[in-house]
């Protein structure tokens, strides 16, 4: 959706001393804050994943076929057989342990979202200062394949071109499988997110081309690079913070929906969107394979909205409460 | 004005040629072999060769590319040669094989279930976004101001498939409240239309209505600050008109932008909620035909929804030179 | 008659049932036909439909067992057809249709004659004759428009091959080499006997001619490609409407012209069909199960796997309240993994690979017993004389495997293979069951140091690429039942060169020669016994895994009449033909 | 109808305070006034002195959600402070208008002024949209807009600024109310368009006979239009005095610091010039004692630590010459008379 308008209001024009402000606001806002702390560990628990499945005693691979009937691979026992040995329950059909596959499937989640975001953020900034800064034709061109890239409907684009990109990117010599699969995820959500960036940026840069210092810069003969990078980048910082927490929480839905559609990863791994594609098949059976990844991941999300929210309203009091 | 608008048409059909050409490019490469597709498991080289010259698909990607364009102005006759020639009419949107039928009928059976699905769900989202950003607007600061928002960051940090799944489950199997989701044109079926597409509607809107929310109280809050407000209240008019008209008025231009574009991009087919409640519309086709790897179709639905994204994108900079007379076009 | 063709479903809800919905298939039927009221002609009965269209309407082009059964049962007549009934061996016994009998052969079964019953008209009134039968015939040899279609005609009728590849006779439309068929087909002076000349013996030709490759077309009609689009029908009933996808429907009402006189096989009680497309599995399930309304003639494909305990107490018995009207049997499918032999020549590798599987892990997860039981070759016990055991997992690879398979015997195979332990790929069409399969492939394989990927492909195009020897890897997952109780249909389809369904590529000149010997067998019990011991050769050269004999279950409504619900032993489908409402 | 004893515009000890995260903001606080019909009171101090709040609690255009006001003010015998929101807002447009600093921003850009104006009237009028629009176009034309007729269907960008700002007072005027603030109505605009704008505020007041409170930080304005002038410092009254007293017999520091402040042509030499030294007092935290005090050349000559710890009253020198100060009368006059003598050219 067009999150441009929302942040464009939210960046205001970046002081020096904006920093530290913006800190000490999030710093008394008690919900970001705590948002913030939860945040951290679920990175941590996502990069240790692993470790603590062991600690644990839970692995998302390992099938247990006594924790499943023999007829119709039904999980034996209450909401998908939760037990002490399986606290979350089983898989339909498999035996394999819904906490562990939850685990791993936060690691990707967070891998995907966070390095979709980077490089949304990168591109999208560099693109946008360019488009900016240079003007004349450059502008034209990238605006033109802005609006070109977002008059794409991406979420069929993606699926159609899944399987073929992939392949080319395990020909390019990515690993086959899975890091092929991330890839191109990662891959695809930064291309068809950067231009709302871009946009916000090279608006910023328009304004600010006029500004004293930058023309002080340029009177002084300073280098188109240096000015756009040394004068004009430090000032926008702002949007573009505020772009990147609202859109990590994008990513991760998208990739849930994406995987949901079934271009995610590869088994034995699975994902948020994989386990609930899987739940269709039992939940009116067995509602615990829909609300356990479910609740999860609406929880990751509305985490790191609020933490958005609140550093938007941080830098943009307006926008914020009073 | 007008000769705005020729211009802006004109370069609008340019986007859409580079466009149509971008995905012509992008599905040339994909790996399923059409031809391969057409023929059962009783399969030769030469058949197969034979239904590749049919489709023509043995051609290079450009003059598949010049045929098609051909096509959407002159129509297009495929497997000429052999005794029953397809004729595809003008506009020709190109022909599925798979379907045995033209891409540009299967499109206009999807679009009324898909144009249903976006105005009811627009509808639902203008009214309840709008309505609930200028209500936090006015009590900004407030609890209810607070609570608002809150409701409206949960809302929209609510993944669609999910809350779909949710409403299936309670509303449909645990407590029947509705029966399954099954289409029937509202002319068919009034009731049973409606019982259908309330949960899509209702589920669709929620996302945007709250990212509507937040935009509106935005855009209020900036307004509210403006100095012609104060002039309207320093006239003595009743706060209901400073805020509902000379307010709402000032604030409203953005949204309308947003509005026009997001109905447009609807106007795609909503792939998951579709699907989801087995709506027979573009979205449905959409997946259905990536399933099977149905090129025509899905060059077709894109093209078409590029298409309504970009008109909509003329349309909406009209109508913002409407609301905002200090736009100038041109 | 492979479970290659059926369209999937959404993949978002549908694909899960995918493979379930297209099984289809012959076999004992358990709970059902337990009386019920006498069957009465009149009202509707509803097909529900997780596919969004049918394949193939055109009838050279049918080719996949329900739609063969549900098409041969309503619209189109054919020379012959299998009785209806549940019980194994009358269910699979030919019985005259359109023909006055079930064809005389002569000539040592290198000549097949049949002779049209008076009275069988068109829906257009004309009367069938033998011209429109050898037309419907030729027209399968237009294989550039005819496609999908069986292709027997074209191997068994004494026509000779193209050097440039196909027969010599290249179909009704194109022409070339007309006469030649006509000499292949030949039709009496009073148009109504029609014989054909075959290339080789073929004793069960008269099943060949059930299919409704064999069914007539009159030439005025055909349109060729579109000919699916309005064909003619020559059954009690025609199409009065269709229109595909979700929501679409087709609706077949009565043929005026059809004869009750001249067709003695079709009771056609009903007044008329509606098959309604592209429901969604959960959907049709809750229908059925509270079977209200219209429903309550209602019929499906497939009951899913989180309604089993639902619906019945064990895959033999179904519950009380379900009794009689929900089936629980054998499809006539052998479920297998196809090793693709020109990639993994090696012997003790496939061998490796197929001890190395957990079958127990794989059958659970299609939904253990309800999936079907552990298979042991590519034919089934419900194929009667060409079944044997082939001790596949007793003795042929060396020693007893358990179900879970065996590791270290797959490491200790592998090392005595001389080669390193393999990579492989594992191609499957996608579906959320299927993924967790893929995962207990990856997985069991992995124990036994062999590293499989998984390589998901698209249901709808999955056939497309597996049959692509390029784009094929090594394990391809895939499934086949006969398209008559002749192995014939089994062996030389899978394992030969010639074969339309030869996933594995295998091409072993001395099996072939011996596949072709037994093709042309006419002591049918000598040809069972070479059947059976192709079947266990194969296995024994791991060219397949075999996984289950697959089972399927369905559910008919309150009102649908009892005495025709159960699994049809010649397609493994609905007796469609037979069915009616209370 | 106002009684005979109060005044037409009766401020009485007017205090406006904002509740904010740095704690409570005194804008305006114990503020008296008075003006009559026909009369022109200025009141003039830098920005944040409290100038503006004034006149909009005046309006009662402050939020009473967001602020705290406490006094009274009357207008033609009703106290808004004490009034309802409605029946003051029934007031605004009628009784009482105002026009703003920024002709440019305070028009709405969406609406035709013609609209706006057909507007105002309605609120406050039974008439038919058809009158409305005759008046507006008439009003148009008493606030010298060429071609009132067209000029109602354009959008205010469509006009200069000037123009913009004689629309502003059209809309003020056209409901013919007895008070009109004018909030530093001329300072967006160019010089020669000042005088036009307030001519025509001055011709107005003279048809309507109106009471025109006039808030600027201009003294030449002052002088050339008020009757009486109020000087705002800090939030506070520093000084109340009719024009000739602030401009000849000044005694309060800051308003002989604003008057020495004013650059003037007959002026040789600019040396003499001296503005006040340091900033506005920060309304949150005000010094306890005058708040003054700070800038304050003089506060030396008041003995000990007076001017810093105690507030100063608002002493009344004759009728309607008004000073808060320390320093003793004899002090004052001096300094009064030193001062004034260098600024009206008497000196050197």
């Amino acid at each position: 959706m067009a999150i441009t308008e929302s942040v464009a209001k939210a960046a205001p024009v970046a002081g020096r001393s904006l920093r530290q402000v913006v800190w000490s606001r999030v710093r008394h806002d008690k919900v970001a804050m705590t948002c913030l702390v939860i945040l951290i560990l679920l990175y941590l628990i996502a990069i240790f994943a692993p470790l603590i499945c062991k600690v644990i005693g839970v692995d998302p691979y390992a099938f247990d076929g006594a924790s499943i009937s023999d007829s119709g691979g039904a999980p034996i026992g209450d909401w998908g057989g939760i037990s002490r040995a399986h606290p979350l329950g089983v898989e339909w059909g498999t035996g394999r342990d819904i906490l562990a596959q939850l685990l791993f499937g936060l690691r990707i989640s967070l891998l995907i979202a966070t390095s979709a975001t980077i490089i949304t953020v990168f591109l999208g900034t560099v693109i946008g200062i360019v488009s900016g800064y240079a003007g004349g034709r450059t502008d034209a061109v990238i605006g033109r394949s802005m609006d070109l890239i977002l008059a794409f409907p991406f979420l069929l684009i993606i699926l159609a071109l899944s399987g073929v990109l992939t392949q080319r990117l395990s020909s390019l010599g990515v690993p086959e499988g899975n890091p092929s699969r991330i890839l191109y995820m990662i891959l695809v959500l930064s291309v068809f997110g950067w231009p709302y960036l871009a946009r916000i940026v090279r608006g910023q840069v328009l304004s600010m081309r006029e500004r004293e210092y930058v023309e002080a810069a340029i009177a002084m003969g300073a280098r188109t690079p240096r000015i756009l990078f040394r004068e004009i980048l430090p000032n926008l910082w702002a949007p573009i913070l505020v772009y990147a927490t609202l859109t990590l929480p994008t990513y991760i839905a998208t990739e849930a929906a994406l995987s949901f559609l079934g271009i995610g990863v590869l088994p034995p791994d699975t994902s948020f969107g994989a386990m609930l594609a899987n739940s269709v098949s039992y939940f009116s059976v067995v509602p615990s394979y829909l609300f356990i990844p479910g609740v999860v991941l609406v929880v990751l999300v509305v985490t790191f909205n609020l933490v958005g929210d609140a550093v938007r309203d941080a830098l943009d009091p307006r926008s914020g409460r009073v | 004005m007008s000769s705005y608008v020729v211009r802006r048409v004109l370069s609008m059909l340019l986007l859409l040629l580079l466009l149509s050409l971008v995905v012509f490019i992008l599905f040339s490469i994909l790996p399923t072999d059409p031809a391969r597709l057409t023929c059962g498991k009783s399969c030769t080289p030469e058949i197969i060769e034979a239904n590749r010259h049919r489709l023509g698909l043995d051609l290079p990607v450009f003059q598949q590319y010049w045929e098609f364009l051909k096509g959407l102005f002159v129509g297009r006759t495929y497997a000429a040669n052999s005794p029953d020639p397809i004729n595809c009419s003008a506009p020709c949107l190109g022909y599925s094989f798979r379907r045995g039928e033209e891409v540009l009928i299967l499109i206009k059976d999807g679009l009324p279930t898909t144009i249903w699905l976006a105005l009811g769900a627009f509808v639902f989202w203008m009214v309840a976004g709008i309505s609930l950003g200028v209500y936090a607007a006015i009590r900004r600061g407030t609890w209810r101001d607070k609570t608002v928002m809150g409701v409206g960051l949960v809302g929209y940090s609510l993944p669609s498939f999910f809350i779909g799944l949710l409403a299936i489950f309670f509303i449909i199997i645990k407590w029947n409240l509705l029966p399954y989701p099954s289409w029937v044109p509202p002319q068919e079926d009034p009731v049973g239309f409606l019982q259908t597409m309330i949960l899509p509607w209702i589920i669709l809107a929620i996302l945007y209505a709250a990212f509507y929310m937040r935009l509106t109280r935005n855009q209020m809050l900036e307004v509210l600050g403006e100095d012609y407000i104060r002039t309207a209240r320093a006239k003595g008019l009743p706060e209901r008109t400073v805020i509902g008209k000379h307010a709402l008025r000032a604030g409203l231009t953005p949204i309308v932008t947003a509005a026009g574009l997001d109905l447009a991009g609807l106007l795609g087919g909503a792939i998951i909620i579709e699907s989801l409640f087995s709506l027979p519309g573009i979205g449905s086709l959409a997946i259905t035909s990536v399933n099977d790897a149905d090129l025509p179709v899905i060059v077709g639905i894109t093209l078409v929804t590029a298409t309504f994204i970009i008109v909509a994108n003329l349309i909406v900079d009209l109508l913002y030179a409407a609301i905002d007379p200090r736009v100038r076009l041109g | 008659m492979g479970i290659a063709k059926k369209g999937a479903g959404v993949v978002v809800i549908g694909a899960a049932a995918a493979l379930v919905l297209s099984a289809c298939g012959g076999g004992s039927s358990s709970s059902s036909s337990s009386g019920g009221s006498e069957a009465k002609a009149g009202g509707t009965l509803y097909y529900l439909a997780n596919a969004e269209q049918f394949d193939q309407i055109d009838p050279q082009r049918i080719y996949t067992g329900e739609d063969l059964a549900f098409f041969s049962g309503t619209i189109y007549r054919t020379l012959t057809s299998y009785k209806f009934s549940a019980d194994p061996t009358e269910g699979t016994s030919v019985v005259p249709d359109l023909a006055t009998d079930t064809g005389t052969a002569t000539n040592g079964a290198k000549t097949w004659a049949f002779t049209i019953r008076d009275g069988a008209t068109f829906q257009d009134g004309n009367p069938i004759t033998c011209a429109d039968v050898a037309y419907g015939v030729s027209r399968t040899f237009a294989t550039d428009v005819i496609t999908g279609g069986p292709t027997y005609a074209i191997s068994m009728l004494d026509i000779p091959d193209d050097p440039a590849g196909g027969s010599a006779y290249k179909g009704p439309y194109v022409g070339t080499g007309q006469e030649l068929f006509d000499k292949a087909v030949t039709c009496s002076s009073d148009n109504k006997t029609i014989t054909f000349n075959l290339k080789r013996p073929v004793p069960d030709f008269n099943y060949t001619t059930t299919l409704l490759a064999f069914s007539p077309v009159p030439k005025a009609a055909d349109t060729g490609e579109k000919y699916g689009d309005a064909p003619v029908a020559s059954g009690p009933y025609m199409i009065q409407e269709n229109k595909n996808g979700k929501g679409g429907k087709m609706v077949l009402v009565r043929n005026p012209k059809w004869d009750k006189a001249s067709d003695d096989y079709r009771p056609a009680l009903p007044d008329s069909w509606e098959v309604d497309y592209g429901i969604d599995p959960k959907v049709i399930d809750q229908r059925l199960i509270k079977s209200a309304g219209v429903d309550a003639t209602a019929i499906d494909l497939t009951v899913e796997p989180e309604n089993l305990s639902v619906v019945y107490v064990n895959p033999n018995e179904a519950q009380p309240q379900f009794a009689g009207r929900a089936v629980s049997a054998l499809d006539p499918y052998v479920r297998y993994f196809a090793i693709n032999t020109k990639k993994v020549p090696n012997l003790k590798i496939r061998q490796a690979i197929a001890v190395a599987l957990d079958r127990e892990a794989l059958r659970k997860n299609a939904g253990g017993d309800f999936s079907g039981d552990y298979a042991d070759g590519v034919i089934k016990p419900n194929m009667g004389a060409d079944y044997a055991p082939t001790g596949m997992w007793d003795t042929l690879l060396g020693q007893k495997i358990p179900d879970a398979g065996d590791p270290e015997y797959a490491k200790k195979l592998i090392s005595e293979s001389g080669e390193a332990a393999p990579t492989i790929t594992f191609d499957y069409p996608q579906s959320p069951t299927a993924d967790k399969a893929a995962a207990i492939v990856v997985s069991s394989l992995g124990k036994a140091g062999i590293t499989a990927k998984p390589n998901p492909i698209e249901p709808g195009q999955y056939y497309g690429i597996v049959f692509d020897p390029e784009k094929a890897h090594e394990l391809i997952n895939a499934g086949w039942g006969p398209d008559w109780p002749n192995a014939s249909t089994i062996i030389p389809e899978l394992f030969t060169p010639s074969g339309g369904f030869n996933l594995s590529q295998y091409d072993n000149a001395e099996y072939t020669a011996a596949s072709d010997a037994a093709k042309i067998e006419t002591d049918r019990a000598k040809q069972a016994k070479m059947w059976q011991d192709l079947n266990t050769q194969a296995m024994k050269d791991v060219v397949v895994v075999p996984t289950r004999f697959g089972r399927t279950q369905r559910l008919a409504g309150t009102q649908v009449n009892q005495s025709q619900v159960y699994l049809w032993p010649a397609y493994g489908s609905w007796p469609y033909g037979a069915m009616s409402a209370n | 109808m106002s009684d005979s004893t109060r005044s037409f515009l009766d401020v009485r000890d007017l205090t406006v305070s904002f509740p904010t995260e740095g704690g409570l903001v005194h804008a305006v606080e114990g503020v008296s006034f008075s003006i009559e019909r026909g009369e022109t009171l200025a009141i003039v101090g830098e920005s944040g002195s409290g100038k503006s709040v004034s006149a909009q609690a005046i309006m009662g255009l402050i939020n009473r959600k967001a602020a705290q006001i406490s006094g009274e003010v009357w207008v033609n015998g009703k106290d808004i402070v004490a009034m309802s929101d409605d029946d003051v807002r029934k007031m605004r447009g009628s009784e009482m208008a105002m026009i703003f600093q920024d002709p440019m921003s305070s028009l709405h850009p969406f609406y035709k002024i013609g609209a706006q104006l057909s507007e105002a009237v309605r609120v406050h009028q039974q008439v038919s949209k058809a009158d409305a629009k005759a008046q507006a176009v008439d009003m148009l034309g008493r606030v010298g807009i060429p071609d009132p007729k067209s000029r109602a269907d354009t959008y205010p960008h469509q006009l200069s600024g000037g123009m913009r700002q004689r629309v502003m007072i059209a809309m003020a005027l056209i409901n013919s109310p007895s008070l009109l603030i004018a909030d530093e109505p001329t300072t967006a605009l160019d010089v020669t368009v000042q005088a036009q704008i307030l001519e025509l505020i001055a011709s107005l007041q003279q048809e309507f006979d109106t009471a025109v409170v006039l808030i600027t930080h201009d003294l030449g304005i002052v002088a050339d239009v008020a009757d009486n002038v109020a000087v705002m410092y800090g939030g506070r009254l520093v000084e109340r005095a009719n024009v000739d007293d602030i401009f000849y017999r000044a005694q309060m520091p800051y308003t002989l610091g604003l008057l020495s402040s004013v650059p003037r042509l007959d002026q040789v030499t600019s040396d003499r010039l001296d503005p006040i030294p340091g900033n506005p007092p920060s309304p949150i935290n005000l010094p306890p004692g005058c708040v003054f005090q700070p800038r304050c050349s003089y506060s030396h000559l008041v003995g000990g630590t007076t001017c810093e710890m105690k507030r100063p009253e608002l002493l009344q020198i004759n009728a309607d010459h008004f000073v808060r100060c320390h320093l003793d009368e004899a002090e004052r006059v001096r300094i009064s008379t030193e001062v004034t003598h260098v600024l009206h050219g008497g000196g050197a």
